[in-house]
């Protein structure tokens, strides 16, 4: 199993109440497996929210598997300016 | 050269420069909070960063913007935490020979930043209430 | 609002106002004097100005760009006389509700201002002869 | 006879060497005959410079008459900003 913490800002913040959370996976799930899951934990409260992914700081546009200590984040779209 | 700062409490804009040589066009851009929001009256907004990314991303924004458009200097300051009505968020200056570089700089460069810089923002209601804004233009 | 000045001597830029309640972009443009004019080096610019008719003229075309863009103030200053390297001649200030109508209202006010407004260049060289400035973009 | 002021910027300042000097004209000689009278005067010196003519501060792109007293300005390509 690994561990990775997920970042929440905005409107996934709003909707888990909390700032981040760690989640226990199997080795080997990838970024979108786990979007799903995140999406699913939220209960319906993401499902008209596009989110971009981040994985230790960094846009990952395409699938990729996931590491032991991964910090990533569902980014909503951003409001900066 | 590029300047980016990330910070909370009242931006500090940076200084008259009368100094420069090859520098026929300064524009400065200062976004400020409006008391409406969708239609909302809002006491205030409330900027949300992902600390450390944005400050990255800014960064490597302020860098491709200068490598995209022919200007000497970009300068940027963007507030987070707390920010009253008709107070200013973001501060951007830009320096260049010629006028339409900068402004074509300072166009684009805002854009993008509303594109991929991982900030957010909260609307503080009248009733004191703070929900993620869904604004986003 | 408009508020027009021709002035001699350093430029004061209008202040920072942090009370307005609707406009969310403040767009500044400072003109600043480049060493070199048509490839000479010059130690100055010396602006004249048709007295009476350039007011006339910088405020009708003030009022124009209010009018043509949804912008809400438009607050331009130029000096005149000997305007040494780095210092600014032309300070705009623009007051819109959002950006891009801020960015177009300034683009276009200063492409017209450059085309009818009775105000000329003298460059001051390095042997301290004065001559009429070719330039004109 | 009228008299005219003819005030003098820029390149047609530097032309002539003064601010502004005054011409006494025939009843109705028009903008356009004072033009080509300044630029004779100007010995050549202004033959390249397109000259945009105002009256009375005001431009005035057609041709017209001038009065006594008028204030007459050919304008070089303006330079602000």
């Amino acid at each position: 199993m690994i561990n990775v913490t997920v970042k929440c800002f905005s409107q996934v913040k709003y909707a888990f109440g909390e700032d981040q959370f760690i989640l226990e996976l199997s080795v080997g799930t990838t970024t979108l497996e786990l979007e799903e899951m995140v999406r699913e934990k939220a209960n319906g409260q993401l499902d008209d929210i596009s989110l971009r992914i981040a994985v230790n700081q960094k846009y990952t546009p395409i699938d990729i598997k996931l590491n032991n200590g991964d910090e990533v984040a569902f980014i909503p779209p951003v409001q900066g300016g | 050269m590029i300047k980016i700062e990330i910070t909370e409490g009242l931006i500090t804009f940076f200084k008259n420069d009368d100094s420069r040589k090859q520098d026929g066009a300064e524009l400065i851009f200062n976004g400020r909070v409006r008391a409406t929001e969708h239609g909302d009256s809002i006491l205030a907004l409330e900027y949300e960063q992902y600390e450390g990314m944005a400050e990255v991303e800014l960064t490597q924004l302020a860098k491709n913007t200068c490598e995209k458009f022919p200007i000497n200097d970009l300068f940027c300051k963007h507030r987070i935490g707390k920010v009253s009505v008709g107070e200013t968020s973001l501060h951007v200056v830009i320096w260049s020979k010629h006028r339409q570089e900068g402004i074509d700089a300072m166009s684009w460069f805002i854009i993008e930043l509303k594109k991929r810089v991982p900030i957010w923002k909260w609307a503080i209601l009248q009733d004191g209430s703070r929900i993620p804004s869904e604004c986003n233009h």
